[in-house]
């Protein structure tokens, strides 16, 4: 009874580990960023602006990992776009469109398992906020203010 | 915190002037409009034939016709020196009289003229002191005579130039 | 945060080299099983200045009244240009677009009219002065072109001369 | 200095001739023309005309040693004529075929150069006889001389004769 005990115990955090959920993990670091966009041509549009001052930091766990994305912003008015760029492992996704009511939208797929390698890896977010002149302005319409969220989870 | 304040206001600064900078509310264009010196004259046709088909007998003079069916307008924007002179691409034989009129509002008509006899080195005034600006529709009056002893005439055309000139 | 529960019966001696045996095969495991996190979230804010542009496609428009086309006994004589474009990006509502010129005193007339915009209302041709006109209507919040038709109107009794127009376009509230 | 003021004149004249265009103040001597074409003619004319219509030449006396009644004449009347042709004559023609007096006519005081006269002409028929010859675009007048005659064996009477001239190519 003992034994099997022990050996039971042993066998859940093995296996706990081994599925991942308990200790991926994700961390983002830059703080908010926030995109100004001050300038436009007669005749095109308003010049989007772009933000690379967050990163996501991420590890491996045993088992596939992704990251996803998405933004709770009420009222939204301009365009919000995010790619990962830089990433230590796994595949970036194409620019994701942050859209208020979006579903969680794949940013980073593929991350390896461990080993081998090293465990902790980082992403570099790159923000481009766009806005058309039909879309107004922050006077008229006030800031456009993104709640975005990432998530990373097996794959 | 006076460091953190100072590095707002740099920051409100540098917002304010790029939001200035693009608030440009006007855009300028130089347009140059030049008006150059305009002369033009233009008739409404050819008269129609002079033909002279009678005469008095015991008279060398033969009855004259007359035509007063078109007309010349005229624009120029030049001066009051500017004038209208006639002539003929060659002169009429002896015993041929062609006269020309043209009615004016805006110069001095020198009245019937006879252009028999002129050609471009000798064209003559036919309306003088013209005033700047347009007139249009002006009576163009020829007067075609002949003598008996000067003979038939057979159809002949005869171009008749009208310049205005300064 | 989880915690390793006993099970009744469970010697303590037993529990320990349990635990340890854990610690040595799974410790790490469960340092990062404390500090795990799979969710984060920022905030991101985007501003929209006030962003007004106008510009026209060229810096001037040479226009020449020669005589060409004018009928003889006319006395008005006119000379028309499209060559150039109005471009604007407005992103404020309820803007238009009005026209002057810098010449107090001319000699002769000239007229503008907006030829086919793509975006807002072509106001009435107008006359130039040096107080604004409506040139272009209902073009807030929005980017686009129209052709630019000036229409010059000398009388030939006005003589010649010329005139050199500086012709300012300018955004306004409607 | 004479270069100069061509140089000067240069971009002008490279406008004008490019253009048709002239600057402001530089219209001296430039103009523009208008053209009309006349058509001119002057047919041929023949024109004849009398200032007397009726004449009467009345036989009243006679050379009663010869026996014959005297002749009378009368230069009242006048022809005028005008031609601007070529090579005309005038001729005459009387009404009376078969007069039963004697007329003649002259043309006399023809304008030099308008005309020749021909010798005495006489009506004695109806046909038609050469009065003026060589009349070639000209205006011409002459008096027109009748001479009446008859004899006795005529006895007396009234005659009537139409005369008429006419001026035809020759």
């Amino acid at each position: 009874m003992i034994h099997f005990s022990r050996y039971a115990l042993l066998v859940f955090f093995s296996l706990v580990a081994s599925t991942g959920w308990l200790y991926a993990q994700l961390t983002l670091a830059g703080g908010n960023p926030t995109l100004s966009i001050t300038t436009g041509m007669a005749g095109a549009e308003p010049i989007a602006v772009v933000n690379t001052a967050t990163t996501i930091d991420y590890e491996k766990s045993a088992s596939v990992q992704k990251i996803t994305v998405l933004t709770s912003c009420l009222g939204q008015s301009f365009t919000l776009k995010v790619v990962a760029t830089g990433a230590s492992f796994g595949t970036p996704a194409p620019e994701v469109t942050l859209t208020q009511g979006m579903l969680a939208t794949d940013l980073i797929t593929g991350i390896p398992s461990k080993p081998p390698g090293p465990n902790k890896g980082s992403c570099t977010l790159r923000y481009t906020a766009s806005a058309t002149f039909a879309q107004g302005n922050s006077s008229e319409q006030g800031n456009d203010v993104h709640t975005v969220t990432y998530t990373i989870l097996a794959q | 915190m006076k460091k953190s304040l100072a590095v707002l206001a740099i920051a409100i600064l540098s917002l304010s002037f790029i939001q200035e900078s693009n608030a440009q509310a006007s855009a300028n264009q130089t347009v140059n409009l030049t008006v150059s010196a305009v002369y033009k004259i233009s008739t409404s046709g050819n008269p129609g034939a002079l033909t002279i088909s009678n005469g008095t007998a015991g008279v060398d003079a033969l009855t004259s016709v007359s035509d007063n069916s078109t007309t010349y307008s005229i624009t120029q924007n030049v001066g009051n020196t500017v004038k209208v002179t006639a002539y003929l691409n060659s002169a009429l034989s002896s015993g041929y009289t062609l006269t020309l009129g043209l009615a004016s509002t805006q110069g001095t008509s020198a009245g019937s003229v006879d252009i028999s006899n002129a050609t471009s080195g000798s064209a003559v005034d036919v309306v003088t002191a013209i005033s700047r600006g347009a007139d249009a529709g002006q009576t163009i009056s020829y007067n075609f005579s002949a003598d008996a002893s000067a003979g038939t005439l057979s159809a002949t055309s005869k171009t008749v130039t009208l310049t205005l000139t300064n | 945060m989880l915690a390793p529960t006993v099970q009744p019966g469970l010697t303590f001696p037993s529990f320990t080299r349990s635990l340890m045996v854990l610690l040595l095969l799974g410790g790490t495991h469960l340092f990062e099983m404390v500090q795990a996190q799979t969710t984060g979230n920022h905030t991101v804010t985007i501003t929209v200045a006030t962003i007004t542009a106008v510009q026209v496609s060229s810096g001037s428009v040479s226009m020449s009244i020669t005589g060409a086309g004018v009928a003889a006994g006319q006395d008005l004589m006119t000379v028309s240009d499209q060559s150039t474009n109005l471009l604007w990006g407005i992103n404020s509502a309820n803007r238009k677009i009005t026209v002057s010129t810098s010449l107090g005193s001319q000699t002769f007339s000239l007229r503008v009219v907006a030829i086919s915009p793509t975006q807002g209302i072509a106001a009435p041709e107008v006359t130039l002065s040096t107080v604004a006109n409506d040139f272009l209507l209902s073009v807030g919040r929005s980017s686009g072109s129209c052709g630019i038709g000036y229409t010059g109107l000398a009388l030939a009794s006005q003589g010649t001369g010329s005139d050199s127009h500086s012709i300012t376009f300018t955004v306004q509230s409607e | 200095m004479q270069r100069t003021n061509i140089l000067k004149l240069l971009p002008a004249a490279v406008l004008f001739a490019l253009f048709g265009v002239m600057p402001p103040g530089t219209a001296k001597a430039q103009g523009i023309i208008a053209q009309q074409t006349v058509t001119l003619e002057v047919l041929e004319l023949n024109k004849i005309g009398i200032n007397r219509n009726a004449l009467t030449l009345i036989i009243q006396e006679a050379d009663v040693q010869a026996g014959v009644p005297l002749p009378v004449t009368n230069s009242d009347g006048a022809l005028f004529w005008m031609t601007n042709g070529e090579n005309k004559k005038i001729t005459v023609a009387s009404s009376n075929a078969a007069p039963r007096f004697n007329l003649t006519l002259m043309a006399v005081d023809v304008e030099q150069s308008a005309g020749l006269s021909l010798p005495e002409i006489p009506l004695n028929d109806a046909q038609t006889k050469d009065f003026i010859i060589g009349v070639t675009r000209a205006v011409g007048r002459c008096q027109i001389r009748y001479t009446a005659s008859t004899q006795v064996s005529a006895g007396t009477g009234r005659e009537t004769y139409v005369i008429t001239y006419t001026i035809t190519g020759s």
